[in-house]
Formats: structure tokens, sequence, C-alpha cells
């Protein structure tokens, strides 16, 4: 657009915009990281000092599929986003609970503790620090060989 | 022109598609599928692929030619799910982020192709293609060496033992499939990705009014003549690299979009086919190095992908060897890509001598072209 | 003073980096434990395992047909003599130099389809090349599946037929030139001689190929193909020939390097080499339109040296294989570098 | 019209290519409404004129011009030549700049297309906003109705006649509110008569809406129909500018090419003993872009040297280039009575004939090789000289000895500026490049030798040389030589008979020593033109 000129006031406006847009960029980035954070949590019906497990429990995270823990039983449930929610349904009294739990940005890991909430004492969700985090799931020997052209399949293109 | 003559265009001008539909539909029956099966198969690529051919349309209407630099868009699109990964962000959030991750890193990228495509003017293709290794190089570099020792990695699990350097395959768990699933429609016996048609319809529509817009009327005058562009002021350098610059940004969201369908990443080679195939479909739907439509790209998509699907069996039942089957249609694509530029070079050829011969002889109306400043 | 900056810009930046980067090498050996003496051994070796195919560029850069991203087509050619001679059970030089014969007629001709084919599509000879390179090489990859071969030295034990994707020469003709002559100093340094000399000779024979008319028009046609024709060449015909040419040494090229490297790669392999070759001659200063035998020697010698050194060195020094990728960035790097110079649009 | 300063006037404009004056002391006026017939051989400074009326970079790059351009007064100096199309310049060229994919409306509106704005203009800028097809389409339609002639708005460029082709140029200038200067560069050059007649049409509808014009053409019978003034440069210099009233095409011919005789004849080449006919060529027809050779036919004989003349354009140059087989050519040829194969140049140049190309670098030379290859290569290929039998005659290769030899022949011979017969061809002045390029012709000892433009762009002392050794090769060596040249004063100082090429035809052959309006007319194609009118 030759000999087009653009009056400042039209250029401020834009300027405002496009910093607007990058405003917009940045909150849908920190929006998709914040909503669509996971975690995984391990339900835990463990004796804890406070409260012993209990005997026969259905839980539901979230609305998921019931989870049957007996005392002592681990088992683990994956969850999105900022909060979740637990209905737990206990097989004795049929006592049911339900509770919603803030889940904290930082920790992957998560550790429910079902004693505990239904006691309602203390934080029943804590960070969970598994004892080996250090050592990763899987083991997998890495050498550039992998990336050479004769273990490829043979679709690849050359890489030369 | 003659009937005759016209005819002879046709076939010329769709011998890749023809040759390509006779291959597909001779292979179908020996490979022993239920159509059901195929046509399934086939709306889960269009869903899958199609976005990434799109990708190369822009480049085409600047006279760039195909795009083989595209590929620097997918590896942006790929740091951009690792990362996603790295910080376990599921879901559609997961996709999303990792667009809007590797977009700015894919802007990058189209600009630095595009300054080195304005440099290798006449030999794009083979230079862009050049460069996608190039940047290959790089991008292990800094995945295998850099990522985890100094760009942090919080997440083990997507480590090497060695405490530094990305896993060959990354499990895309969290977002696996998550754009397709958000609004599946089953009708029959088919599933339906509506999502992710959706989002490929939006490029479409984008495509179809940018064609309107001026920036396209520059891009389609540059491909045409880049002198006479440059004489009536059109900035013909910058539209060059704005058309590869949206080239390389929606090969990156389409990288997202194809590796979300196929819910694992092979962190060193996935970018290594994306042009590869992208190329091939275009040029099987009936696309030539300056000419190209969308129609093209939903054809080529269904008839490439329905070849992949049926020869590997095909091969099975013809040779008993499914290899066979694996290197046909390796050799089909590659050997696609090759005729339809063969063809295209020596059409073009052929074209000027045709142009020329007219004015040949006692034929009135002279050369067009003056011999310039004496 | 400034006939040195001339040098230097002749030169090119690119290669001086990658020298010094050498020479950094070299110099860096013995601090990291790698026996110098091992080393230049094993430079050596590569150097005349790869020499002919970066001969191979020459006569298609000299002709103006650009860079043969096609050569698969000469190793397609030499992989039919190497395994045609295996299947004969031919041994020893007989084996080796059968290859040969039998692998010069497939060479010239793929390389007359393959020239006649670039002729019609001038200007876009690199990206076409390219391509029929990996569909010729995907075709062969079918073929090695389907062709007759029996020997059980070859085939795939278990289905007894198709080709295994790796065959050892070992007892056909392994090492049969480097052994030839080789002079064994200290335990680690061998020069192997025959190797070496078999390489001088084609560079030899392509020097004086150069020299003759035929080879003078060649040059004319690469460096100005209107003045050729104007002088009653016919370009066409030269074009043809050099591919023909380029083609033949790519043959013999995978012949000399299997018989080093010790094992016949088939399938997929030969889809990389053509890019490794383009590279080396780029380093070694050659353009896309000008090369010369000086290029082909500094070349591989540069480009194999990188190679060589940089596992050994850089990975005991920074306990890593970056080999791999410094080849990557460094090869294209370099081609990326030629492609995008400032050269006359007459390409 | 009547202002009081005229809308453009040039003052004192000189300019020159570092040594060589092009332009010298050129003032003239032109008023709005006016059309200015501009003529003058090649060479004569219109171009040069053009150029710096456009502001064109090379005039700036070697070292700008003296004197001043004014525009209603006003002194204007254009850095580029978009500033002159602000300034209200529009400029035809004598090549199409359009753009063959596009339809006449886009290519009349290219870059200045109407647009409607849209959200992402804030975001991306105004490239993206929609184009207003309607408007643009009106727009065109208004310019083509300015033209007053009939051209559809909507068919592609590609499929147009030439003509229209031409129509939409000048469109696309006036399409431009402010244009009040058009200048056209030979328009009619690639039109039938019947298209010219509907142009010049056009062009006074223009005038009468008060756009001044500026009318370069070598068909001065137009010229004078459809100009009110005339302006007739010959080396540089303004030599008339009068009205055209009363002004007959014999007068502007001899305006344009008459000259102090400056190269005066060898005598004793006058009374020369010509041979028997060596060549004959019949209905010969050269497709070279550029220089297209319609129907052409002439016999050449055994010691003499032929001139072919002409303007830029006309074909001249398409003669020896499709006799020595470097484009598509028909017809018959006859060389020593025997028929010569066409589009064949190893078999012409076997039959010993020889050319030196107009052009030097992309034909003549071997840039990026040394003085001796450019010389010997030719004499290698046919003859199979400078070969030297290896391993006992098992192959041969190239004698360096020898090209070193003959070069260092040549350079003599022709006092050739070289350091070394290595140094590469590209190294050398225009004039040296030249030299060798004969040198290259004279060693393949052509019985018939082809010289094209044998002085364009060299100084006077090359020009000399050249000439002479011209001169001594047809006189010693018995060479027949044609010579083709748009210097009409070397053709009549060395030549025995001149032929004039106009349009891709023979105009007429003439004596040297013929009236130079003669020569001046058969240029301007005016016999052809005026049996046109008459028939």
């Amino acid at each position: 657009m030759r000999g087009v000129s653009i009056s400042p006031k039209v250029r401020r406006h834009r300027l405002l915009i496009r910093v607007a847009l990058l405003a917009v960029y940045v909150g849908l980035a920190t929006l998709a990281f914040v909503t669509g954070k996971g975690h995984t949590v391990l339900i835990d019906n463990k004796d804890t000092e406070q409260a012993e497990g209990i005997d026969g429990v259905l839980v539901a995270v979230n609305g998921g599929e019931q989870l049957e823990l007996y005392r002592g039983d681990r088992d683990k449930a994956t969850v999105q986003g900022r909060s979740m929610r637990v209905r737990l349904e206990v097989f004795a009294d049929g006592t049911i609970v339900e509770k919603r739990l803030r889940l904290p940005l930082g920790q992957d890991m998560l550790l429910l503790s079902l004693p505990s909430l239904l006691a309602g004492s203390e934080p029943a969700l804590v960070p969970f620090v598994p004892a080996a985090a250090s050592a990763p799931v899987e083991e997998e020997a890495f050498s550039s060989e992998d990336l050479s052209e004769e273990e490829l399949p043979p679709l690849e293109p050359p890489a030369p | 022109m003659s009937g005759k003559r016209s005819l002879g265009r046709f076939f010329t001008e769709y011998a890749v598609v023809i040759i390509f539909l006779v291959i597909t539909l001779a292979s179908i029956k020996p490979s022993g599928l239920s159509l059901v099966y195929i046509v399934q198969e086939m709306l889960i690529r269009l869903g899958r692929n199609s976005f990434l051919v799109l990708a190369l349309l822009l480049p085409i209407y600047a006279g760039m030619g195909l795009n083989f630099g595209m590929t620097l868009g997918a590896m942006a699109g790929q740091i951009g799910l690792i990362f996603a990964i790295n910080w376990n962000i599921s879901g559609v959030q997961g996709l999303a982020f990792a667009a809007l991750l590797g977009m700015p890193i894919s802007l990058a990228m189209g600009w630095v192709c595009g300054a080195v495509l304005n440099r290798a003017k006449g030999r794009e293709m083979v230079t862009g293609y050049i460069l996608a290794y190039f940047i290959n190089g790089i991008y292990q570099f800094i995945v295998l060496y850099l990522m985890g020792s100094v760009i942090p990695i919080t997440s083990p699990a997507i480590l090497l033992s060695r405490g530094y350097g990305i896993r060959n395959t990354l499990n895309l768990e969290g977002v696996r499939q998550s754009l397709d699933k958000l609004l599946l429609l089953r009708l029959g016996p088919f599933a339906l990705p509506m999502a992710t048609y959706m989002v490929i319809a939006l490029l479409c529509l984008f495509i179809i009014w940018f064609r309107k817009s001026k920036l396209g009327q520059d891009m389609r005058a540059v491909g045409h003549d880049m002198a006479v562009a440059g004489m009536s002021g059109i900035a013909v350098d910058q539209t060059r690299i704005v058309a590869i610059i949206i080239s390389t940004v929606l090969a990156c969201f389409g990288q997202i979009i194809f590796l979300q369908n196929m819910g694992n990443l092979a962190t060193y080679n996935a970018h290594d086919q994306t042009s590869f195939f992208a190329v091939a479909a275009i040029l099987v739907g009936g696309a030539s190095v300056k000419k190209a439509t969308i129609p093209n790209v939903i054809i080529g998509v269904v008839l490439l992908h329905s070849l992949f699907v049926v020869s590997p069996l095909a091969g099975q039942k013809l040779f008993g060897s499914a290899m066979i089957g694996e290197y046909f249609r390796s050799f089909i694509g590659y050997g696609v890509i090759a005729l339809s530029l063969v063809l295209y070079a020596w059409r073009s050829r052929r074209e000027t001598e045709r142009a020329r011969e007219s004015l040949r002889g006692g034929a009135s109306g002279a050369v067009a072209v003056g011999e310039g400043a004496p | 003073m400034r006939n040195l900056r001339q040098l230097v810009t002749d030169f090119g930046w690119p290669r001086i980096i990658i020298f010094l980067f050498l020479v950094l090498l070299f110099l860096g050996a013995p601090f990291v434990r790698v026996r110098i003496d091992a080393s230049i051994a094993d430079v050596l070796n590569r150097f005349g395992q790869n020499g002919v195919f970066v001969l191979a560029m020459v006569p298609m850069i000299q002709s103006g047909c650009g860079l043969n991203f096609g050569l698969s087509f000469g190793i397609i050619a030499g992989l039919l003599g190497a395994t045609l001679s295996m299947q004969f059970g031919w041994h020893g030089f007989l084996g080796f130099f059968g290859a040969i014969a039998l692998a010069a007629p497939f060479a010239v001709l793929l390389g007359w389809l393959y020239g006649k084919l670039l002729n019609k599509v001038k200007g876009e000879e690199m990206t076409i090349a390219m391509y029929v390179g990996f569909a010729g090489v995907m075709f062969m990859c079918i073929m090695w599946l389907l062709l007759p071969y029996t020997s059980p030295n070859m085939v795939w034990g278990y289905a007894g037929k198709g080709l295994r994707t790796t065959i050892t020469v070992e007892g056909y003709w392994l090492r049969i030139l480097n052994d030839f002559l080789a002079i064994r100093v200290g335990e680690f340094f061998v020069i192997p001689t025959g190797l070496l000399l078999f390489v001088g000779l084609c560079a030899a024979l392509m020097w004086l190929f150069l020299r003759t008319k035929t080879g003078t028009a060649m040059t004319a046609v690469g460096s100005n193909p209107i003045y050729a024709r104007a002088s009653g060449i016919s370009v066409d015909r030269m074009r043809t020939i050099s591919v023909i040419l380029s083609t033949v040494l790519g043959a013999v090229g995978i012949l000399v390097y299997e018989q080093s490297f010790g094992f016949i790669q088939l399938y997929t392999a030969p889809l990389t080499m053509p890019l490794a070759a383009v590279a080396a001659i780029l380093i070694g200063g050659a353009s896309i339109n000008k090369a010369s035998m000086l290029n082909v020697v500094v070349g591989a010698f540069l480009f194999q040296g990188l190679l060589t050194m940089t596992p050994s060195v850089i990975n005991s020094a920074l306990q890593t294989d970056m080999s791999e990728v410094i080849r990557i960035i460094v090869s294209n790097g370099m081609i990326l570098y030629a492609l995008t110079r400032k050269t006359k649009a007459a390409s | 019209m009547g202002q009081a300063n005229p809308l453009l006037s040039f003052e004192h404009v000189t300019k020159d290519f570092y040594e060589n004056v092009v332009l010298h002391d050129v003032c003239f006026d032109l008023r709005g409404g006016e059309i200015l017939g501009l003529v003058g051989e090649n060479g004569a400074g219109k171009t040069t004129l053009m150029r710096i009326l456009f502001g064109m970079p090379v005039i700036a790059q070697t070292g700008g011009y003296q004197g001043r351009v004014c525009i209603e007064g006003e002194e204007v100096r254009f850095a580029s030549p978009f500033d002159a199309l602000e300034a209200g310049i529009g400029m035809v060229h004598q090549e199409f700049s359009l753009i063959p994919g596009f339809t006449t409306t886009e290519n009349i509106l290219l870059n200045r297309e109407d647009m409607k704005p849209t959200l992402l203009n804030a975001v991306f800028g105004d490239r993206l906003s929609v184009l207003d097809r309607a408007a643009m389409r009106r727009k065109a339609e208004a310019a083509i109705a300015r033209l007053g002639v009939k051209l559809d708005p909507d068919t592609l460029v590609s499929e147009m006649p030439v003509g229209h082709k031409q129509f939409t140029e000048i469109a696309r200038e006036i399409n431009r509110e402010n244009t009040r200067i058009l200048v056209l560069d030979e328009p009619t050059a690639v039109l039938t008569e019947t298209e010219a007649e509907v142009l010049l049409g056009a062009l006074r509808r223009l005038a009468a809406q008060d756009i001044a014009i500026i009318f370069i053409s070598h068909r001065l019978h137009e010229v004078l129909r459809v100009a009110d003034r005339l302006l007739v440069l010959r080396d540089g210099k303004k030599v008339k500018d009068t009205p055209v009233a009363g002004v007959t095409v014999r007068d502007v011919a001899s305006w344009m090419v008459g000259r102090e005789v400056s190269a005066e004849r060898a005598p004793e080449a006058a009374e020369q003993a010509l041979g028997p006919e060596l060549l004959a060529v019949e209905h010969l027809w050269v497709d070279m872009p550029g220089e297209t050779v319609r129907d052409v036919s002439f016999t050449v004989r055994q010691g003499e040297i032929f001139g072919i003349g002409g303007l830029a354009g006309q074909g001249k140059l398409g003669i020896p280039n499709g006799i020595m087989g470097l484009f598509p050519a028909g017809g018959t040829i006859r060389f020593q009575g025997r028929p010569l194969p066409l589009n064949s140049p190893r078999a012409v140049l076997e039959r010993g004939l020889g050319f030196v190309s107009e052009d030097r670098r992309g034909v003549g030379l071997l840039l990026d090789e040394g003085l001796d290859w450019n010389l010997a290569f030719t004499a290698m290929q046919i003859r199979g000289q400078y070969l030297r039998p290896l391993l006992g005659g098992l192959v041969r290769v190239r004698d360096e000895r020898g090209m070193r030899k003959l070069t260092e022949e040549y350079v003599r011979m022709l006092d050739i500026k070289c350091q070394s017969p290595r140094q590469k061809a590209k190294e050398l002045s225009g004039g040296n490049q030249q030299k060798v390029c004969l040198a290259r012709a004279f060693a393949v000892k052509p019985r018939l030798l082809f010289v094209s433009e044998p002085t364009r762009g060299i100084d006077v002392g090359a020009k000399k040389l050249v000439l002479d050794a011209l001169r001594r090769a047809n006189r010693e060596s018995g060479t027949t030589i044609v010579m083709v040249s748009s210097e009409l004063e070397e053709l009549r100082a060395v030549c025995d008979r001149v032929a004039i090429v106009d349009e891709g035809r023979i105009a007429g052959i003439l004596s040297p020593q013929a009236d130079l309006s003669d020569f001046g007319l058969l240029m301007a194609g005016e016999r052809a033109a005026q049996e046109a009118h008459h028939a």
C-alpha cells in the first residue's frame, strides 16, 4: 500500500488493539494452563494418625465411575483443572459425603486420604512425594543410532 | 482449440489423478478390506491430515511452489506439545496451549524460511527441502541436548534416563484425540470427529476469504510475475515471506491436530514425513506447482490415504509380503511427486514453445518483448 | 593483504570454519585420550571409502546440471552389480571388478534415461532429481524382495527368498582394495594403499577426461550453454554424457564403499547417500556450477575428517554422542549455503 | 491550457555515462493537452531522456545529470519511478508489464485496488482489507471509456490480442486520477495498421482531456499525424523542435540521420573486384524474441562487405542469428551454391561460416573461462585443432601450449589489453571483450563472417580498431563479411552495399553513397507504410 499514510489517531488505536491482543494471547495461554493442568490423585484408604481407614467405601471423582475401596486400599484417579468433586458412600452406614476440593497448581501428584476427609479434620488432600520420584517410570536406553537411517521404517526420508 | 488437443490437455492435466485412481481401485479388491472399514479410515485420516495439506496452498499462490519448509512449522508444533506434556496439561486445553506456544516459534521459523527462500528464487523447492533438514538438525540439538539441561523440564517421565534430552517416543495420553472426541458424531457404522472437521472448515473459509483480500491479490500477482508486481509497487519479497510465515504457522497447528489423533509423538521422526505426505497428497489431488485449490486437497487426502490403507494388505495378498506394500506406497508417494514435477516442468516448456510457434513466419502481430533499451 | 582477503572470500567462510574446527578437533584429541594416529588412519580410510562418490558429483556440476541429488541411480546400479557378482559366487578381485563390470551396463542405461529426463526439465533438475531418485530407490526395495536371488549368504534365512537388508561381503571381496599393498605403521596406523591408489586412478581419469575435446565441451556447456550452442555443441548430448558418467562413478563409488565398509546395504540405505556426497564436494569449495579435482579431495577429506573426529573427540569430551546432530547441521548447512549463494540465474 | 509556465520543461539537461555524453544540453517544453512526437535513431538519447524524467535508479547510479527538469515551474528530481508516478507521469513501456493471469480490470488497477476495510486491518494492517470488485470494475470501465476503445474488463490478458494489451497498459496509466503526462515508447511497434489507427484516435481523445503526451515512435507518418509538435534528437543533441504543420516525412528522416560524415570511406574499397555469389537467402523467417524476421531475401557476393541496418527491434539482428541456427528459422539459404541446413549451428560452422554475436556476454564469451579457451574453443570443437595425442594417441587432450600461442598471436594483432592469455574473459573491458569475440571468429578461418553490432558500447579507439580488423580480414584473407549494425555511419563507411530492415522485411538495399534521407525513409518504414495507405 504505497502512499497510503495512516493517521496517527488510527495508528494509536491500532497499537492499542495489538497490545490488547497480546494480552488476550497471554490470557488464553494461562487459561489453558490453569484449566487444563492435569493431576494424578492417589485415593488412599489407609489409617492415618487421626482416623483409621474405612471398612468399605464407594468413591466417585468428578462424577466418574465409582471406585470400591476397602481398608488399606489405594487407588488413583486423574483429574483436570483447579478443583475436584469427591463423593463417598460408606458401606457400613450408607452415609454419603460430598466434598469439593481445590487442587494446588504446582503439584502433579496428590494424595487424598479418605479417612481424614470423612473425619473432616486437617487438609485431606496433600502433595504426594513418592519415595522414588527421582527414578523414571520406565527405562529407555538412548543412543544416536536410534536416529540413524538403518533403524527407521522404510518410509523414512534421507536424513543426511 | 481442437477437441482432440483439449482432450490430450485434459489427460496431461489430470494424468496423476487418473493413474492414482486406477492403482487404488485396482488394489482395493485384493486387499480384501471392507468398504465400511476403508470409509471409516478415510473419515479419520481426513481429519488427521487435511489441515497440514491446506497449509501448502498459500505458497503455491505466491508462486513459491510446494513449501517443503512446512516441516519447520511441524517442529514448532511438536515443541509446543512437548511442553504441554511436560506440564501435564491435558484435554483440548493441552492442544490449545501447545498451539499457542508453537505459534510464536513457527512465526520466527516461517520468517527465517521465507528470507532464505528469497535468496534462492527459482530454486525454492529444493532449498526449502534442505532447509527443513538443516533446521531438523537444530531441533534435534535443542530437544536432545538442551531440554532438561538448559531448558528446564519438570516431568522426569519424558526425559531420557541420562537426565537430559527428550525420550524417543512420547505418550500423548492427556491430549490423545481430545479434539476428535470433543464432538464425535456417530452416523451408522461411522464416527465423525466433527470438531476437527469444523476447524478444517474454518481454515478453508479463511483461505477463501484470504484470496479476496488485498494481500491475497498481491500474492497472486507476485506468483504470476514478480517483475511486474515489483514494478507496480508491490513489496515482492515481503509478500513472499508473509506467504511462507502463514504456511508455517498453519503447519504448526496442523501437526498438533495430526499428533493428537495419532496419540503419541515420535520426538525425532514425527516431522520427517510431514511435508512428504502433505505434498504427495495435494499433488495426487490434481494440484500442480503453480495451481492448487481446496478440492485438490480434499481429493488428494482421500486418494492418497485410501491407497496407503489398502496397499500393505494388497501387497500381502499379491506378493505374500506386507513389506512390499509398505515399499510400494512410499514408492508411489515419491513417484507421484516426481511425476507431477516432471509433468509440470515439461508442460510449461511446451506451453512457451506453443506460444512462440504462433508468431512464426509471416504471422501478424510481432512479439511482445522489445529489445529493451539500446 | 587484499589478495589474502580475496583468497578468504573465494574459499568461503563456512569452509574455513569447518577447517579450523577440524584442526581444533585434532589438537584436542590427545587431551581426551584419542589416538591421533588411529584417527588419521581412520580419516584416510573413510576418505578413500567416499572419495569416488564425491568425484561422481563433478561431471554434472561441470555440465551445468547442478548437484546430482539423483546419485541413487548409480548406487542402485552398483548394488545390482555387487549382488549379482555374489550370486555368481565370484571372489577376490574377480568378485570386485566383476561387480563393477556387471554394474556398468545398468549404470549406463539408468544414467542415459535419467539424463534424458533431466534434459526435459531444465531449471528444475535438482528437486526432480531428488524425488526421481527416491522413487527409484523405493522401486528397488520392492525388487530386492522379488528378484530371484538364491545365494544363501544374501537371502533371508527363514523365507529363503528376498535379500537381507545388510549383506556381509566377508569371504567375497572384503577390504579387497584396502588391504592391497596396505602399509602398516605401528598397531594403529595403516595406510590403505590400494584404496587410495584406486581413488587416485579414478580422479586421474576424470582429470584427463575434462581435458579432452568432449570434456572441454562439457565444461563450456556448464559455463555458458548458449556459447556452447553457438559453437556447434549439442547441449543436451553433453548433459546426458555427464549424467551417465556421474551415474557410473556412483556405481563404482558404492562398490568401493562396500568393500571397505564390509557390508552391502540394500533397501532404503541409498536414500541418504547422495546428500552426503553433495555436502562433501560443496565443503570442498565447489559451487553449484563449478567443481574441480581439488574440491573433491579437500571436500572428501574435510567432510570425512569431521565425521570421524566429532564422534571420537566430542563424545569423549562431553560424554555424549553429538556426532549425528553435528553431521546433520554441517552437511545441510553447507548445501543450504551453496543454494542460497547469489549465482547467475542461468542454472 | 494557457497556464503561465509549461506543464513539463527540460532545461539544459546533460547526461554522460562515464566519459561518453549521451545527452547534451537538451531543452524543451510540454504543455497540457499537447502531443509531442519524439524521434531519433537508437542511441540518439530518447531512452536516456525518459529515464531521467522517470528518475530511474540507473541515472543516479551513473552520476546523475546536469540541468533542471521542471513540472509547472517547480524543479523535480525523482528518486524512483514511483515518485514520478506520484507526480502524475505515466509510462507505457515497449514490452508489456501486464500480468497474463489477471483480467483487464485487475491489471488496470494493479496495486491500486479499491478496498473495503475489515476488522483484521487493525491487527495486520491495510493489506488485509477486502477488494471491492464492483468499484474496481467501475473504475476500469471509466478508464476504458476515456480511451474510447472497446475492451472487456473481465477477459484475461493472456487471451487478448496484442492491441488490447497495449490499450490495457494505457488504461492503467490514465486510471490514476492525477496522471497529467503520458509517455508512450513505440506503442504502435507491436500493433497492426488498424490497431494503430485506433490507438492514435485514443491518444487524440486523451489530449483533448488536457493530458500531455510524449509519443516516441519510428513510424514517422504516425508521429506526423498524431503529434502537435516534433522533437528530433540525434547523438544526444536536440536538432529540431518544431510544430508538425508543413513538415514532411522526408524532412524528419533527414533530420534524424543527417550528420557530418565522421568515418570517411577507405577509397580503394570502392573499386574492389567482387567475386561470384557466395550466399543467397530466400524468404528467411526467424523466430527471435524482439527481433522477429518475417520474410527476408538477399544475396552476398564473394569478397563483399554487406551491411544490414535498421532500427532496434525491426529484425536486423534476427537475420544472422537465424542463419547461424541460434533461433528457429525457415526459408531457403544457399551457400557456395549448395543449400545450407537451418537450425543446426554445427553444420553451418562446418560449412565455413563464422559469427560475432551482438550479445557479447550472453552468446559471445565464456565469461568464467580464460581468453585461451574463448579463442580456441570453437576451432577445437569444429576443426579439431588444439588437441594433442596422449598415451600414444589413445586419447587426445587440450593442447594448452598451442592455445596459448594462438591467444598471444591475436592479443598482439588486435592489441587486446589483458594481463595474461589465461585471464578470465569477464575481467576485460567491453572493447577488449569485443576484440576477443572477433578473434574467436577469425580463429575458425571462416569464408563468410557475420558480425552484428561490432562496435556497440565500446569506446572510439576500440571502434576504429575493430572496423579496421574487419576491413583487413576482408581485403587480406578475402573473408566475405555481413555486418549488422545500428550505426548507419559505420555501415556506410565500411560496406559495399547496405540493406535496411524494417518490421522483419528488407525495406530496400542502397549504395553507401546514397542520400541520407533515403536511409532515413527506409528506416521509418515509409515506403511500406505509404504503399499501405495508397493501397
